[in-house]
């Protein structure tokens, strides 16, 4: 009979993920993983951190874990309950710091397929698109990916289809595009580590391992090479108070699992 | 770049400004005329065969599914529907046949609650055609074009992408800045069709909650049918006419319906049916489980009415009503 | 000592104007002559008239005359209390039928000038500029102009400024401009008579005078050339229906004088 | 016609989208903090000498006046405004001496109530400089574009005028019907100071009634001052959030002012005052007139408080509510 673990898998990125919010910033978050990991910032070191929901929910006080981003919950005792054009069009005018995405597919700068795997024409899997991942990776200052399922077949080197921007073929080449100056992926969380870009490549960087991760097994999960720095960090363990929180916050279980 | 870019994406919806001018003026009145009707009324009257449909709400949010159902039992056929998050009423559309084309921002998923196995099966067999790509972002500035009477709309999205490339989408040079830009066309669809709190019979209405994309798509579509919980007085509307997210002038049919958005959520009244969500998300996995779904739930019954009777009448609503409110359930719940 | 007459000017302009809007459209108004006008035609033939204001009233139960467009008596138990953005964009969109104007010069194309007499850059009186005339006179179908002074200084050859267009050059100036197709003015009031636009030639052209007005005098009190056709009517007088209407709209004598 | 037709308007207000989202994304907290101030220290703040200055409201409606008062009693000078119907407001602060250059849609008049002598003589002298000109519509959406990040706003107005020829518009074609369209480049105001109806202390705001230019305005604006006739809990903000028009994160400074559009309207709370209006107009007709009023209502009192005593206080304010009210005068008034 083994202990059961201090923590899951969840839990570890919702950590992850919540420190990388910084207090007094605003965010994008979609329902599941991305609400908790807000909720567990705005509860620790972020209580000023602004959510704001795509379709239209600007800083609730989330009372249950939303299941749609249009769901009521996500304007719950909000400051704004407002639209899409609300929100979308504060986020391209500069007020939207950060976006949380994920994805099916991802390359080596960062760009996302959540649309066709096989050809567009005649789709082996039909995805569901961009619904609003384009816009959050085109306008938000900073998007963070969270991807549980790293694997050669997620890591590639090249996309069946780019719904959404990374960094595009490189350096300068969202800004050669049109989009928005200095905006971005910023990290991306999977089961393995988080990464994030060479500021001179715009290439996909490792930056931490999670507990008992090797270096090894995070370039086997990849097609392509991730670059790996000198120094690479471990993810710190979440703490019993950081626990404690997100069980408060999803006491059913509902994304962390029972 | 003197010469716009152009993309790939089949563009549909987009009408010429002075075209679609001409076309509300000769068509839509601007009386105030009682336009009180039945669904199935509304549906045979400005939901013909081959429409471009979109629909009000988002995702499982505030969704006319009285309408929806009915456009089903009517056996409907070749619309194409503006997939800005479509999401429960796409799927059962194209599980009833009626939907043959589809321009997508978000469609053939339920969220959180997984993939369409009815959707991607018509997608990916090639029954169901996907005509373009496009962000949700992406509509709802299409739609303000078309609120506007502008052919396009100016965006920072989409740029660089294979979504831009598969979507109608045209990229110029800002002569401002000098950096390129998207404009997207206009997309004027001929039917939206609507579930709202409350209007007047003339179709004067109030939406609680976020408005999502529905203020610019009711001023886009050229018919609009309103369902709605409730309808109130003139002299309501009056009261704080700043409450009016869709003016009357707008609105072509008005059917009082309620709980007409059952099973997906109508903001601060009732939430999600979950249980029938999943339900269909079972039933719709084989054709075969799909069509019985349809049997019971649509052909099976006559209208809107019966089919709220059949998915638990007023007890479920008064549940749905309950954990909207984050209220346990009752007493006599808890005890059956 | 004399009789006091039945009606005056202002009544009796305010009757032909009434006249001129159908029942079942809408029509953007101003404050003063035009919503008295709009007023009497919904109680008189068009009691399914549409009154929009620029900045947002829709459908309003006017209890009494408003002083600004933006005065709370515009949305008074209306349809809606909207924005500009909404009813511009109606109006651009092709939803407005009929728009009010006033002005301080016009050409024989009904282009109009509200902006400076004299230079643009050295003005010899500074007008208060285009306000929402131009947005009218671009985007609804048919404008309606009352000039109270018609004259050869108001009637002129060639505008100090052209504000708020008309039919620009002549025929097709108005399409080949951008401006929406088939829109354009459609009357001209003036204390002497009614004026439309030659189909041909979109010209000014007179269509009715008012009693007591002979066709010379309203050639006199032109700077350029109007078109005469060979059948001119006169407008008709008030009827006592129409005074008691108007005198209830407007029991203070505000707009009608005392 | 590839390259876009250039007008001569000066271009003022437009930011690179790029640039403006770097100055928001430093400049702009997104944090609930509390931003209650006073009417001196906002102005002292947020209206340096040489700002670009744009009015909430309308005309005569729902002007900040306490703000507008506060602006001459702080002798700013070298504004730039934005006269989107600009007129009480523009011409107190022309008089002021602290306006010197304006762009007009609407200026220099006060609608029915006729022209401002004070406003005229300035500019006909070439005391104050019109920067160009535009429509309502034009400035409507000039602050569109701004609220949506985008470079420029397509729009089918001002077309083939003289307004056009001097606004700071440019036309290209439309690549989609071929036909010409203007493009009306964005328009940052650096301030922009409001009067709403409620708001709470981080400043998210309820405004009653129409909202004209506001909602775009508010977000087009890089900071943005709140009078309001009352601070109400958050609690009330959070009960109704579909009735917030202004989200707190805009809002750099809230300042409770009761009455703080006198002698303008507040829409369903007090009428024009127009009797102190006229008082103006016909001060205002003498440059000794002008500065007169200004020592009396402005520089004679050491703030909105004591202005509002010297106009006549509580009684004035009640009588002002209840012409709004559509009320016959009080007995008592009657009696006096």
């Amino acid at each position: 009979m083994t202990d059961k673990p201090r923590y899951n898998l969840t839990e570890l990125l919702a950590c992850v993920a919540a420190g990388l919010l910084e207090n007094g910033r605003s965010a994008f978050v979609g329902t599941g993983f991305p609400i908790l990991a807000a909720m567990l910032a705005q509860r620790t070191h972020a209580p000023g951190l602004l959510i704001i929901f795509e379709a239209g929910g600007i800083g609730p006080q989330v009372p249950a874990l939303p299941i749609s981003v249009g769901d009521s919950r996500t304007y719950y005792k909000a400051s704004a309950a407002s639209s899409m054009h609300e929100v979308m069009s504060a986020s391209q005018a500069g007020y939207v710091d950060y976006g949380f995405l994920g994805g099916a597919a991802m390359d080596c700068y960062g760009n996302v397929n959540t649309t066709v795997i096989g050809e567009w024409e005649h789709p082996k899997v039909r995805l569901p698109g961009s619904g609003g991942a384009n816009d959050v990776g085109s306008l938000t200052w900073r998007t963070i990916y969270v991807m549980r399922k790293q694997s050669p077949q997620t890591f590639v080197k090249k996309l069946d289809f780019l719904t959404t921007p990374g960094y595009l073929t490189g350096p300068g080449a969202r800004e050669a595009a049109g989009l928005p100056a200095g905006s971005g992926p910023y990290r991306v969380i999977t089961q393995l580590g988080v990464y994030g870009f060479d500021e001179a490549t715009k290439r996909l960087m490792l930056l931490a391992v999670h507990p008992g991760v090797s270096v090894d097994e995070v370039q086997a999960a990849s097609e392509f090479e991730i670059l790996i720095p000198e120094r690479v960090a471990v993810s710190p363990e979440p703490t019993d108070e950081q626990l404690r929180i997100l069980r408060e916050i999803d006491p059913q279980g509902l994304v962390i699992g029972k | 770049m003197k010469d716009p870019i152009e993309n790939l994406g089949e563009l549909i919806g987009w009408h010429d400004p002075d075209e679609n001018r001409r076309w509300i003026r000769e068509n839509k009145t601007r009386a105030m005329v009682d336009k009180r009707t039945t669904a199935a009324e509304a549906i045979r009257r400005f939901v013909p065969d081959g429409s471009l449909l979109a629909m009000g709400g988002f995702g499982h949010i505030r969704i006319p599914m009285a309408l929806v159902y009915e456009i089903i039992r009517q056996r409907k056929r070749n619309l194409t529907m503006f997939g800005k998050t479509a999401v429960h009423d796409i799927d059962l559309l194209i599980g009833g046949g009626c939907v043959s084309r589809v321009e997508v921002a978000y469609a053939f998923g339920h969220e959180l609650r997984g993939l369409s196995p009815c959707g991607r099966r018509a997608v990916e067999s090639g029954q169901v055609q996907v005509t373009g790509e496009i962000s949700n972002a992406g509509y709802q500035w299409r739609f303000l074009a078309a609120a506007m009477g502008v052919p396009f709309m100016p965006v920072r999205t989409m740029l660089g992408t294979d979504t831009l490339k598969h979507s109608s989408a045209k990229v110029i040079e800002d002569p401002w800045s000098g950096k390129p830009i998207a404009l997207l066309p206009a997309c004027y669809p001929d039917v939206a069709l609507f579930h709202v709190h409350r209007c007047d019979m003339y179709g004067n209405a109030q939406i609680d909650g976020i408005t999502v994309e529905d203020f610019e798509l009711a001023r886009a579509a050229r018919r609009l049918v309103l369902t709605t919980e409730e309808i109130i007085p003139h002299e309501e509307i009056q009261r704080q006419p700043w409450r009016t997210v869709i003016p009357f002038y707008l609105v072509d049919a008005v059917i009082e319906v309620p709980f007409g958005a059952h099973p997906t959520e109508m903001p601060t009244v009732y939430y999600f049916d979950e249980e029938h969500i999943a339900h269909w998300l079972e039933a719709s996995k084989t054709p075969e489980g799909t069509q019985k779904y349809f049997e019971e739930y649509v052909f099976g019954v006559p209208d809107f009415d019966a089919y709220l009777e059949k998915i638990g009448g007023k007890r479920r609503m008064e549940e749905l009503k309950r954990i909207m409110a984050l209220q346990p359930p009752s007493t006599e719940e808890a005890a059956l």
